[in-house]
């Protein structure tokens, strides 16, 4: 085993590959599937060695083929086995929408019981790169309306390696969605990592004054922006919202609750995004606790551009955090 | 019909089946003007001879993935005609708890993996499940039914291509009707073969006529053999829809002459009259059949009259699993 | 031209149909691509009638392969062409998404303004009509996410012969929803029909007690459910919103300032439909008006049952329209 | 070369432009040290024939689709050098404004229609380009670049069969450099002939020599020949990249002694050497051409240099047409 007894230092993407591999030497179905998974090592060497340590059957590289593999991987679920399925980034996943949505995540529900679809499908997400317009979305938000799936964002090296596991013991599809820029994050993963829940948001910082939902490469800006913001004496709660569907409402009213000025911050475009369905269940479940009306931080409508100063300007950064945060904890109303 | 004559037993059950499929459905159209059944539903009538042929050669162990038009196989699997009809009636007793409907029959016994009302999605699923057969060491094969009209989708060439590739034990049954709804093969594909769309893929294949049961029969006992040896197969039934593309089609894009034409190749027809001019079958055993038949469509829906609606606080069941993880 | 000098009686069905006949007539670049739009007539028989008068060449049948036929009516809008590009329903469009999002939403922004992609897509979408998981989507404000695109859901037989005009005429890509059960209703479409607007929403009946922000097809519900309710002294307004791309945020937001209570009723899956937004949009500019919090009906979180009670459950229903009201407008807090 | 030989004309502007991509690319690989450059960037080293022989032949008014890997065919076409290098700098003197990068290069006034990210996105594209063209009468043609590992997506096949059904003009050129990053075409194609493929979908075919720029403009000649008549050709030229797939590769899928051999065909070398053995050209005119280019491509650089930044307020223009629905 690669545990151990002792933290290891490590990147996220490190992480990941452990996770990987410990799920693939504790269980025989276990596979990853994928462009480039094997040979190449991974686009983003997530799975570098992995051939060299489990053969090319199990760490199998496939054709550009979204769709087909795909649904080779819900097929080869209903069939007994445990597929890690690797769309490169969710920008390619537009392909296999359809066995995503009208298959994976219907078949449960449809043959009343009878076949459930335990997939996993991780695929990298989100800008910052400069990598342009087909080629820096963040759809996991958006992900979050389809029922039948589940919808994950690990944001720390924990949940890198933990969600993996515990998204494999999972009898229905998950979907795990992995920031670009987290691959090269530094922290330690703690000694005998394992699974970790896939039900609960995080409070990865307390707060009193105000509460900033957000997940993925927008929680380490977020905690960046509080560092500075605690400066000027204002204590903001962070929660790592972790999984996007389904949402656990009981973490975020908790928090709402208590600090009573909320914001939300998504790199995913703003409207219809999970910023929006945050917003409408706050105003259902938590609506007489707030002090003002929630804020949202999100990517701007556009396609994302190369350009560095505009892709900047289009996703949500430290500086959009913290001004939005000031807004709001502001004694005049917004 | 130029392939071995079978023994009675072997002839009386491809002709029970294909009576099965026809009497049922019968029976669904009468149950669909009475409003009893619903939505699209997409009748197999004309196409007999493809499903029984082929699933006659399946072990229990081989699993089904079908389309939206799949009575026949469902049947000839034997998904139980009362479970069918009152999965059509929408109860809780149906196979799908009444939740699929026409186009969406399951069951887990028989590895009847669906009904998939998308075009062409089915194609992928298959292959899955043949790699997991092949991954755990199984000698089971898939085999995936799919319209011609779903070849032009990419996933018809996304899957082949991963099917030869991997070599996976699959067995692609094309039921080429030669329409897809009102759209006629020529409108669709620039090249109108379809089985030899597998050689492009290194995937075997052959062809054959869709309303002869014994050859349809061969044909899958051929491919089979291929399939089961880890190979994939591709094999084209010629056939022909009796009836409209689902109870909604006015049937503008045909001319009754041409269904006229086919219906004298009527499958069940076509292999009594055959059967009994060899004497492997006789009237008696017809009648039989027709009997027992009648009585099984009768009985489904009995089954499906009496059945039970699903409490609707069940609505959210299933949506995920109720096992949670362990 | 079909047009006349007198309101004709007709389906929603015809008006869309003569819809596309007179842009057709007016314009030769336009033409209508699709599966089974000839030789069948249209699935929901929208386009009977239509190969007769124009030809095979201009109403054309495509194979089933929507991600190639929705790409080449892009390609066919940058070189010249008019094209109105079907896809039968909305559950298929998830095999040409990449092709709307990647391609059809992106290309103006992405090419800095040099290709503008002048496409119309029209689909059927929504549920009713016992066709289960696979063929019961509503996805229009899920669509609602994407930049680039506009999103036209027509309701009335005016919009439905009007807004197709006006989607031509726009430089942009337009995708118009049409619920599937409106097919069937009857109406009158104005003497002269022409071109409607596609920015704003319609109040479709004045009410001072409670806003419903509604489309499609749960117009009709609505305004059924507004005369059983008027009975009781509930005057509700409803809000036709049309357009879910862009929202007309103005439209909404003088309604809720009139009645200070609203519900949003949409045919979607609640998390993450266009309800989100919609009340994320209030929270943003109308929270200070609201005397309760908003309210929302909309379908299950489930793939769409066959059996008839339970997709009756499943979806947004007179009923339920009406309970949610009276639970609004009721003295007691939510 | 079995190919005829080309008079000094042809030959000097085959050989300028194949040298113009390579010097501006080594330029790229320089300023994407220097950080100037940043994103995906892949580069076209080794494969300058394929979009020099091809796109020679065009005219004026036909239209190309390209991928990301699309530096050579903006150049040949006739997209400046400097709007190009601006472009990756991101600055708003760039063909797409700065917004596209290295990837998404465009240019209405040469009908470059893209720089495209998505493997296999850009095919459809093509054929729709071609309908429109065909609807209206124009005799221009439409060709669509696109790498081997594109060839197993379903666009792939979708858009092939369109083409061949409704015969649009379209010439498909496949650029078979061997690997889909870093993926070897024996893992990803059943059948590892391209151009044969062609056949399953009416598609005139040939296959290549993608080193050879003469090869490549006969072949191309006589395929737009036929693509002009309205006929869609695919055209595979093999070819190698000598580069790493991006500048993220570590190249750990293939060997360096797979590469060095490849070299030996470099299609620059290639080309001057029988050229010059021919007496066609002379040292004297390559010297010229690689002074010409080390002035463009240096020009573009202090073009993009003085280049400046879109206005951050600009940000969401273009999302939507500016000019409103009259
Ligand atoms: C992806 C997709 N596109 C369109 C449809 C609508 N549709 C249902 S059946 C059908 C025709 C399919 O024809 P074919 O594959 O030949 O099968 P057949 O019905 O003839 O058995 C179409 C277009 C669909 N269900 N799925
Ligand atoms: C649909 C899609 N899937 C995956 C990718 C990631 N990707 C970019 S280039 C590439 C390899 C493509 O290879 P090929 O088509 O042979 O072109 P080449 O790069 O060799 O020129 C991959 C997998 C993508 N851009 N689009
Ligand atoms: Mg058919
Ligand atoms: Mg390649």
């Amino acid at each position: 085993m690669s545990t151990t007894d002792q933290p290891k230092k490590m990147t996220f993407r490190d992480a990941v590959r452990e996770g990987i591999r410990d799920a693939m030497k504790k269980d025989a179905c276990v596979f990853l599937m994928g462009e480039d998974v094997a040979h190449y090592g991974g686009c983003f060497a997530v799975s570098r060695g992995l051939l060299e340590e489990f053969g090319e059957e199990r760490i199998r590289d496939t054709p550009l083929a979204e769709s087909a593999f795909v649904g080779a991987g819900i097929g080869a679920a209903l069939g007994g086995m445990r597929p890690i399925v690797e769309i490169m980034t969710c920008n390619f996943s537009l392909l296999a929408l359809d066995q995503i949505m009208n298959t994976a995540a219907s078949l449960l529900h449809m043959s009343g019981g009878q076949f459930n679809v335990p997939i996993v499908i991780r695929m990298a997400t989100g800008g910052g790169k400069q990598l342009a317009a087909q080629h820096s979305h963040s759809l996991e938000g958006w992900y979050g309306h389809i029922p039948g799936i589940k919808v994950l964002t690990p944001a720390t090296l924990e949940d890198g390696y933990g969600m993996l596991a515990t998204a494999l013991d999972d009898p229905d599809p998950v979907l795990i969605f992995e920031n670009q820029t987290l691959y090269v994050m530094e922290g330690e993963l703690p000694a005998n990592p394992g699974p970790v829940d896939i039900s609960s948001a995080k409070v990865r910082r307390e707060g009193a004054d105000v509460t900033i939902l957000t997940y993925g490469a927008s929680l380490p800006k977020s905690i960046t922006a509080t560092a500075k913001l605690e400066e000027e004496g204002i204590h903001a709660e962070v929660v790592d919202l972790r999984v996007l569907r389904p949402l656990d409402d009981a973490t975020i009213m908790r928090s709402v609750a208590k600090t009573h000025r909320v914001l939300i911050v998504d790199e995913g475009w703003r409207s219809g995004g999970i910023s929006a369905e945050i917003n409408a269940r706050i105003m259902e479940q938590a609506f007489y606790e707030l002090d003002r009306p929630v804020q949202r931080v999100c990517a701007a409508e556009v396609p994302i551009p190369y350009a560095k100063h505009l892709e900047h300007a289009a996703l949500p950064q430290v500086e959009s955090i913290i001004a939005a945060v000031q807004n709001l904890v502001s004694s005049h109303h917004g | 019909m130029s392939t071995p004559l079978p023994d009675h037993d072997q002839a009386r059950r491809l002709l029970w089946q294909m009576v099965r499929i026809r009497r049922f459905e019968e029976k669904c159209v009468e149950m669909y003007s009475a409003q009893k059944i619903r939505g699209f539903m997409h009748l197999y009538i004309g196409e007999e001879a493809v499903a029984t042929g082929v699933i006659d050669q399946l072990l229990p162990e081989d699993a089904i993935v079908a389309t939206y038009r799949e009575h026949g196989q469902a049947l000839v699997r034997g998904v139980s005609a009362n479970s069918i009809m009152a999965e059509m009636y929408g109860k809780v007793e149906g196979c799908a708890r009444g939740r699929g409907g026409s186009m969406h029959l399951f069951d887990a016994k028989t590895r009847f993996c669906g009904g998939n009302a998308i075009v062409g999605g089915g194609l992928p699923l298959a292959i899955g499940l043949a790699l997991a057969d092949k991954m755990q060491n199984r000698k089971a094969v898939t085999v995936c039914f799919f319209g011609e009209g779903a070849v032009a989708e990419g996933e018809f060439h996304e899957t082949l291509n991963l099917a030869g590739l991997w070599q996976l034990p699959v067995l692609f049954v094309c039921e080429n009707n030669l329409y897809a709804m009102g759209t006629a093969l020529r409108y669709t594909e620039s090249k109108m073969e379809i089985a030899s769309k597998g050689d492009g893929y290194g995937v075997a294949n052959a062809v054959v006529d869709g309303m002869d049961v014994l050859a349809v029969n061969e044909a899958a006992r051929k491919a089979i053999a291929t399939t089961r040896e880890g190979k994939p197969f591709l094999l084209e039934c010629r056939t022909y829809r009796f009836r409209a593309h689902s109870m909604f089609d006015a049937e503008i894009y045909r001319s009754r002459d041409e269904v006229a034409e086919w219906k004298k190749r009527d499958p069940i027809t076509m292999f009594f009259d055959a059967m009994k001019a060899a004497k492997v079958l006789s009237d008696s055993d017809l009648e039989a059949i027709e009997t027992e038949v009648a009585k099984e469509v009768d009985e489904s829906v009995a089954f499906a009259e009496a059945g039970t609606w699903e409490p609707v606080s069940d609505l959210t069941r299933f949506v995920y699993s109720e096992v949670t993880a362990s």
